[in-house]
């Protein structure tokens, strides 16, 4: 009993805040609680859901990756403004994950190999990516999307959008990896201890290297899904949404180097930004007053878990 | 006369593990009182409730006759209680002298710290110890020995009328040990109560005036040190005899398993060659900073700037190897390496017993594998070395140090290496299990493993090794046979005269 | 004999001044300085920089055109204005990124004896030499109008707004107020979508799945007015009257899905307008103090005169870019 | 058995200022970008060298070299606030508001300190981490700033305005700021117990010793909020100088402050993790962000280029800071 009860003061501050706003938006808006209703809320968190696979990966092997915007962003632009042609689908969505990974590449091998601070390193990718893009865009401004990819992401199964199911079987995919491949425990390692881990023979820098390669796939997933959920190109994307995803990361357990709410709270940190959205929204919150209960509400529950799981 | 530390009935638990029951414990001022048991007995969280770390649960404790409870280790320091605590705690950003004085730093005007009376003052402390290093130097650039004195310094240059002294030589050498000796003396004379805890029989009986032993959280029995044998005392604390402390030695010894040729360290003049055979326990002795792990580091790439040719099992492997696979390419080879800085360089401490000790196994599959099942080999592990613990999900950090060695040294058990290089094998461990850890190497080296250690108890080289190396100024000086051996020789040797 | 800055500009009719003919004349060759409030915000914003840019890349005696983006910092907008000055040129142009981010530079250019012009956005200082505004209040009542003709004054209404806290939002807003006042048409749920496609999607379908019931939408620009018809597409639900913008995608959505619909003119051709009436201070010219940019709504017919489905979406009408220009931006 | 030792490091003679291991962090990498910088501009520019662009620069370098010291001093500490740049906005709307400015100046440095303590309590008390609890304070804050002043406007004090752009005996105001915070943010980090506190009380954090500063016997609790409130108030001094600058309160003027205040004080070579680096690299991280700006406006690059040239030039000061340890 003591010991359900430790672990139940464990669990992420996530899974308090989604169990409050369902409860708030279960009583108020009962007609929102179907699982169609809820599946377009949650689809437009799906981008967020999936960079956020990345992030907490790399947070916890310590490092932080905030290129997801960049990523975002250019393969957005690469998309609508036409530069591809007429490139088949898979063609582009093949590009897409590649550009990903070669970002994630390149901030992997500053991070690991150079040892230069992750903020300043993923940051500045995202800077130079995002200049980059605005360069292009004033000789080719963005145009459409191609329709076949809204037409996808408006597929469902059942009544669950295609893009909800995407990234849960990613988040699925990446349950099972962390938890029952080699890969998974070097990250533990690496989160606990590098030089430890280094001297019991985890392969530390190809560790944090990967970690960041799989963060800039996953960004290279949420750009495609991002894209097809828009009609047209993007400009600017801003870092909102790699520092939200820092955010759900933390809410849902895991902070740098250490992870107790598993691959599932992040999960749940993203959704609660899903419902955040909704309630806010269809409570016709004011702005000022949006800002207040979003930051209220996120705080609340740290201090909730916080206080959980202090030290005697 | 009033005792300067009284505790009674004294109680702490940690979830269900109950760490010090009821325990009682006094000393008087001008004493200097051993607090001996195994591994996990209780004696560092009995000190640490002294020294303000931890709250007891229940039972009282009193300073000069006056019940205090203390919020933090601020209020104990504060009340006249210095602490030297047994995992090392400096903060490695710091230089010398800012660790030195942190917390009671000299001020000049508008507040701003004095530098040059810190460092000077400094600088005199760790003379005392024998010390000539810049008191400008940041911890992390010490050595561990180094920064044990540092610690050591820290803890005895306190203004208090008690100190504490949780296994302060667990890291330093005869030499060094005897240095301490002479400062506890000091202290002694001054007036003051000192509590020492350690494992090693000789220091006991050379600077102690009373012991009490502590056997699962419990107290054994507290008496003058005069009326004990070490057989005796040894007896209270593991509740049975120990026979040998050392097992028998290899009777013969095997081909060469690994041959170092040549190998040039980056201060070093002379090359050095030595060979390692299996069945083979080699011992490489010597002073404090004289490039004994040095050697040892430069086959897992972890000294740049080596040169020579080192051959594992008639392969052939070229220093110096690359930084970051240099442990994983010997490891390949089935050359484990046990550092010697269990908590910054060996355990994950807030990882499972279990992780730790079967990181290496799994670390030898390529990421993308999954995980091989290892329950019963942690379990096994955890059996043949006593480790004491509820469970193998217990985190390591909770562990007492001893027991924290054991989990280390298991981890290469459980990956069944050929071939074994460790750091002082036997930090921080009680008797009773240091006999335990030389029986299982011994028992490594039957089966036709070669293992190197280095270490800086040399009775522990001589009883332990077939050969000894001794190492001077990153040359090796002399080779001796561990039945011939002899302390002094050793001594001698490292010294160079 | 008025210079004309640009098709729809007028002299403000009341409150307004004459700036001397040849009061800031100057020999050619000229440098031009622009602080842009941020031109990569979204394809409108480019196209303003573009217009300008075409203008004074196409007369000679403009020398130096410097144009400096702020990013929608306001901050940045302080020290580009400064930096601007420091470089002496012969006149300055504004596009403020908030009511006073501007001011301080401004008083220090006019202190310097540089004439500025400012436009698309209003300033607290009320010192600069010239200004172009478009009218916000007449942009959110064209489209107010539009709705309550629609529903013959009685309704529910979802409202879309642009960027939180940023003037031309709020004014647009205004002039639905005033549209709406005196009618018994409801608000019955409101938010921000940014102006943007993505934000604009989230927040119809949520307004949606919340009640679906509306009778018209009032969207404050055209990237959220095509995210919102493509939720409704995408429900099965039929379109409501819904208000829109000179974007060429919406006119093609709205051309072809025929839903009823109005386009309050908003074009980023008031750039090219600012750097006219810098060329006519610089040339001697007299100019009004004040002009105002206050078009009427456009209905179906006018949007099919300017949609071209060879163009891509991202075009702004009406543009004063040349065929050439649009066919290398957004040529499909 | 007495033997005479030594325990002399060949080769390691501590060098506190450079080097991979010193306190200080590579600071030089920002000083070597920024010397290299003013000599381009000095060789390709005519308007970079005069005494208007000096005063230009300082006047735009100011803000984020104030919140960068008040970062720096909570990042020293192994945390991070994301607040400031609300709290700065804030600061404008205070100023803003109708009142005389000897009660609104009070009550903007009373705001910061109050903001100051909650992250701090929520942070050592409450055990959130420092992220989330500046995070969401970030929100909070700006909603307050946002009721008090929906949109940008009103005016600010004189009294305000002057003691950012007015001068005394032709020295121009920013001199006397920059001469304040400055000597301020040294007494706070080196000059002071308190600063070598913040430093041991990071290092133990970066070396996974969390405990350790706290059985030296330092309130440590105590002194992580107090650098919070630090930090708050740099942002509300760094909030004064801009609403002096802009004359009016705007709610959205902070916006950037927190990234960049982050990034300037990691280019100064202060390590996320806590317990390295040093006043001076904060505020050359500082200067070289600002420099970049002004750099780039007179030399005249297109606004289309701006974005990804600063990219490369912080990629490049990144690639000059390889350190010893791996992480944020
Ligand atoms: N922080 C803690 N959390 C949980 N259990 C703990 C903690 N600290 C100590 N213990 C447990 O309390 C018991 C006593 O530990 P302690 O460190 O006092 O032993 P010790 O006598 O000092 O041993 P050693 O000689 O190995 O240092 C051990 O079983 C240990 O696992
Ligand atoms: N990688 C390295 N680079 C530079 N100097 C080093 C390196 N490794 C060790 N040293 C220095 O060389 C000297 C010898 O170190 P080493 O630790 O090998 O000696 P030791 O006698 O084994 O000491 P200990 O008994 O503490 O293990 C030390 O002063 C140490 O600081
Ligand atoms: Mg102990
Ligand atoms: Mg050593």
């Amino acid at each position: 009993m003591a010991s359900f009860l430790k672990s139940a003061s464990r669990i992420p501050p996530a899974y308090f805040v989604f169990a409050a706003l369902l409860a708030t938006l279960w009583l108020t808006k009962p007609q929102l609680m179907n699982l169609n209703v809820m599946g377009i809320f949650i689809r437009q968190v799906a981008p967020l859901g999936i960079l956020v696979l990345g992030q907490m990966l790399v947070m916890r092997v310590r490092s932080i990756d905030l290129s997801g915007a960049g990523v975002l962003l250019l393969i957005n632009y690469l998309i609508a403004s036409g530069l591809l042609g007429d490139m088949p689908l898979t063609l582009i969505i093949i590009l897409s994950l590649a550009i990903g990974c070669a970002v994630g590449l390149f901030n992997g091998y500053l991070v690991a190999m150079r040892r230069v601070s992750a903020v300043i390193a993923t940051l500045a990718v995202t800077v130079i990516i995002t200049g980059f893009v605005q360069f292009l865009a004033s000789g080719k401004p963005p145009g459409n999307m191609p329709e076949l990819m809204n037409d996808i992401y408006k597929m469902k199964l059942g009544p669950i959008p295609l893009p909800v199911i995407v990234w849960t079987v990613l988040t699925m995919t990446m349950a099972v990896f962390l938890s029952r491949f080699v890969y998974g425990r070097f990250v533990m390692a690496v989160g606990e201890n590098p030089t430890a881990s280094h001297f019991s023979g985890v392969p530390v820098e190809r560790t944090v290297l990967v970690a960041h390669v799989l963060a800039g796939f996953f960004a290279g997933v949420a750009a495609i899904v991002q894209s097809a959920s828009v009609a047209v190109g993007s400009l600017r994307l801003g870092l909102e949404m790699p520092i939200d995803a820092v955010a759900a990361t933390i809410l849902g357990g895991v902070v740098f180097g250490r992870g107790d709410g598993g691959v599932w709270g992040p999960f749940f940190g993203v959704m609660c930004f899903a419902l955040l959205f909704v309630v806010m929204t269809s409570f016709g919150v004011p702005e000022p007053g949006k800002q207040i209960a979003r930051g209220l509400i996120i705080l609340l529950a740290a201090v909730f878990y916080g206080l959980n799981t202090r030290k005697s | 006369m009033l005792p300067a530390v009284s505790m009674k009935g004294v109680t702490k638990a940690f979830g269900s593990t109950l760490a010090v029951d009821d325990v009682s414990f006094e000393i008087s001022p001008g004493r200097v009182h051993a607090l001996m048991g195994e591994n996990g007995a209780g004696k560092s969280t009995l000190m640490k409730m002294l020294a303000g770390v931890h709250r007891p649960d229940s039972g009282e404790i009193r300073i000069a006759g006056q019940v205090v409870t203390f919020a933090d280790p601020r209020q104990a320091l504060a009340a006249g209680i210095s602490t030297v605590f047994q995992e090392l705690s400096l903060l490695p950003n710091l230089t010398i002298a800012e660790n030195m004085f942190l917390g009671k730093e000299i001020v000049g005007q508008f507040g701003i710290p004095v530098r040059a009376a810190m460092t000077a003052r400094t600088s005199d402390a760790l003379a005392e110890l024998g010390m000539t290093i810049d008191p400008n130097t940041l911890v992390s650039e010490l050595s561990i020995a180094e920064r044990q004195f540092v610690e050591i310094a820290h803890g005895i240059k306190a203004d208090a009328q008690v100190f504490i002294l949780d296994e302060p030589t667990a890291a330093l050498n005869a030499a060094d040990v005897e240095v301490l000796n002479a400062q506890i003396r000091k202290l002694k004379a001054a007036g003051k109560a000192i509590i020492y805890i350690s494992h090693r029989m000789d220091e006991i009986f050379a600077m102690c005036d009373d012991v009490t032993v502590m056997k699962d959280g419990r107290h054994v029995s507290t008496q003058p040190l005069n009326t004990l044998t070490p057989d005796a005392l040894i007896a209270l604390m593991v509740g049975r005899d120990l026979e040998d402390l050392f097992p028998c030695r290899a009777t013969n010894l095997g081909h060469v398993v690994l041959s170092c040729r040549d190998l040039v360290l980056p201060a070093g003049t002379e090359p050095l060659s030595f060979d390692l055979h299996a069945g083979e326990i080699l011992g490489i002795a010597g002073l404090e900073g004289q490039g004994q792990s040095e050697i040892v580091r430069s086959f897992i790439g972890q000294v740049p700037g080596t040169h020579g040719a080192l051959s594992v099992n008639n392969t052939p492997v070229k220093l110096p190897l690359a930084r970051q696979v240099g442990v994983r390419s010997m490891q390949r080879q089935r050359v484990g390496f046990v550092p010697e800085d269990r908590k910054e360089e060996g355990l994950l401490l807030g990882a499972p017993i279990s992780e730790n000790i079967g990181i290496s196994l799994q670390s030898a599959r390529p990421g993308f594998k999954p995980l091989i099942r290892l329950r019963e080999t942690v379990i096994r592990i955890m059996k043949e070395m006593r480790v004491k613990a509820e469970s193998p999900n217990m985190p390591v950090g909770a562990l007492s140090g001893g027991n924290q060695q054991k989990v280390l040294l298991g981890r290469y058990l459980a990956s069944d290496m050929d071939i074994l290089i460790i750091e002082e094998p036997t930090r921080g461990v009680d008797i009773g299990a240091k006999a335990e850890i030389y029986r299982l190497l011994r028992d490594l080296a039957e089966q036709g493993k070669a293992i190197i250690v280095l270490s800086r108890e040399t009775v522990e080289l001589i009883g332990l090794c077939d050969n000894i190396l001794v190492v001077h100024d990153r040359k090796i000086v002399a080779k001796m046979l561990g039945c011939e051996a002899t302390e002094h020789a050793i001594l001698n040797a490292a010294l160079k005269t | 004999q008025d210079v004309n800055l640009m098709d729809g500009v007028e002299p403000r009719p009341e409150g307004n001044s004459i700036v001397e003919a040849g009061a800031f004349q100057t020999e050619a060759p000229w440098t031009i300085a622009m602080s842009h409030f941020g031109v990569n915000a979204n394809t409108w914003t480019v196209q303003t920089a573009h217009e300008a840019k075409g203008i004074a890349d196409g007369d000679a005696r403009i020398e130096n055109f410097i144009m400096l983006d702020a990013n929608f910092d306001q901050a940045k907008q302080v020290a580009d204005i400064e930096d601007l000055i420091a470089q002496d040129p012969d006149v300055l142009i504004v596009m403020p990124v908030t009511p006073t981010s501007a001011d301080a530079g401004i008083q220090m250019a006019i202190d310097a004896g540089i004439p500025v012009v400012v436009h698309t956005g209003r300033t607290e200082n009320q010192n600069f030499t010239v200004d172009i505004q478009g009218g916000a209040e007449n942009f959110g009542r064209v489209m107010g109008d539009f709705l309550v003709e629609q529903l013959g004054g009685e309704g529910k209404i979802w409202v879309l707004r642009g960027l939180p806290s940023h003037p031309e939002d709020i004014n647009r807003y205004n002039g639905l107020m005033q549209a709406l006042e005196g009618t018994n048409i409801d608000i019955t749920q409101e938010d921000y979508g940014n102006w943007v496609y993505d934000l604009g999607k989230s927040l119809c379908e949520t307004f949606y799945l919340n009640d679906p019931q509306v009778d018209a939408i009032w969207s404050s620009g055209a990237d959220m007015t095509r995210a919102c018809v493509d939720v409704l597409t995408e429900f099965g639900a039929d379109i409501p009257p819904i208000t829109g913008e000179g974007n060429n995608g919406f006119f093609g959505q709205w051309l072809e899905l025929g839903y009823p619909s109005i386009v309050a003119e908003y074009s980023p051709s008031q750039a090219a307008a600012g750097v006219r009436a810098a060329v006519a201070l610089l040339e001697g010219e007299a100019l009004h103090k004040h002009y105002i940019y206050e078009p009427e709504g456009w209905n179906a017919e006018k949007a099919a005169e300017y949609y071209r489905d060879d163009l891509s979406a991202n075009v702004w009408w009406p543009t004063e870019l040349p065929e050439e220009t649009l066919q290398e931006l957004y040529g499909n | 058995m007495s033997t005479s030792k030594t325990h002399n490091l060949p080769g390691t003679k501590p060098n506190r200022w450079l080097g991979k291991n010193s306190r200080q962090g590579n600071w030089w990498a920002a000083l070597l970008l920024i010397v290299t910088t003013v000599l381009i501009l000095l060789a390709t520019t005519d308007d970079f060298a005069t005494p208007q662009n000096a005063n230009n620069l300082l006047a735009q370098a100011m803000p984020l070299i104030i919140v960068a010291i008040g970062q720096m001093i909570v990042i020293v500490l192994a945390g991070m606030d994301l607040s400031v740049g609300s709290v700065m906005s804030l600061t404008t709307a205070i100023l803003a508001l109708d009142g005389s400015p000897l009660v609104l100046i009070p009550l903007v440095f009373l705001a910061a300190v109050l903001i100051g303590i909650v992250n701090g309590v929520a942070i050592v008390r409450l055990n959130v981490h420092p992220i989330i609890a500046t995070l969401s304070m970030q929100f909070i804050v700006l909603g307050i700033a946002q009721i008090l002043r929906p949109v940008a406007g009103g005016s600010v004090p004189d009294l305000v305005v002057s003691l950012v752009t007015g001068s005394v005996f032709g020295v121009p105001a920013p001199v006397f700021w920059a001469i304040f915070v400055v000597a301020l943010g040294w007494k706070i980090l080196h000059g002071s117990r308190f600063g070598l506190y913040l430093f041991a009380i990071g290092g133990g954090v970066a070396s996974g010793q969390d405990d350790t500063a706290h059985n030296f016997g330092l309130k440590d609790g105590r002194s992580i909020i107090i650098a919070y409130v630090f930090s708050a108030l740099f942002a509300a001094l760094a909030g004064t100088f801009i609403a002096g600058r802009i004359a009016s309160g705007d709610p959205g003027v902070g916006s950037q402050f927190a990234l960049d205040s982050i990034t300037a004080v990691a280019i100064g070579g202060t390590q996320l993790s806590g317990g390295v680096g040093g006043l001076h690299g904060s505020i050359l991280g500082a200067v070289l962000m600002a420099l970049l700006a002004n750099g780039m406006n007179l030399a005249g690059l297109s606004a289309f280029l701006q974005g990804a040239i600063k990219g490369v030039i912080l990629l490049l000061v990144v690639a000059m800071q390889s350190r010893k340890k791996m992480g944020l």
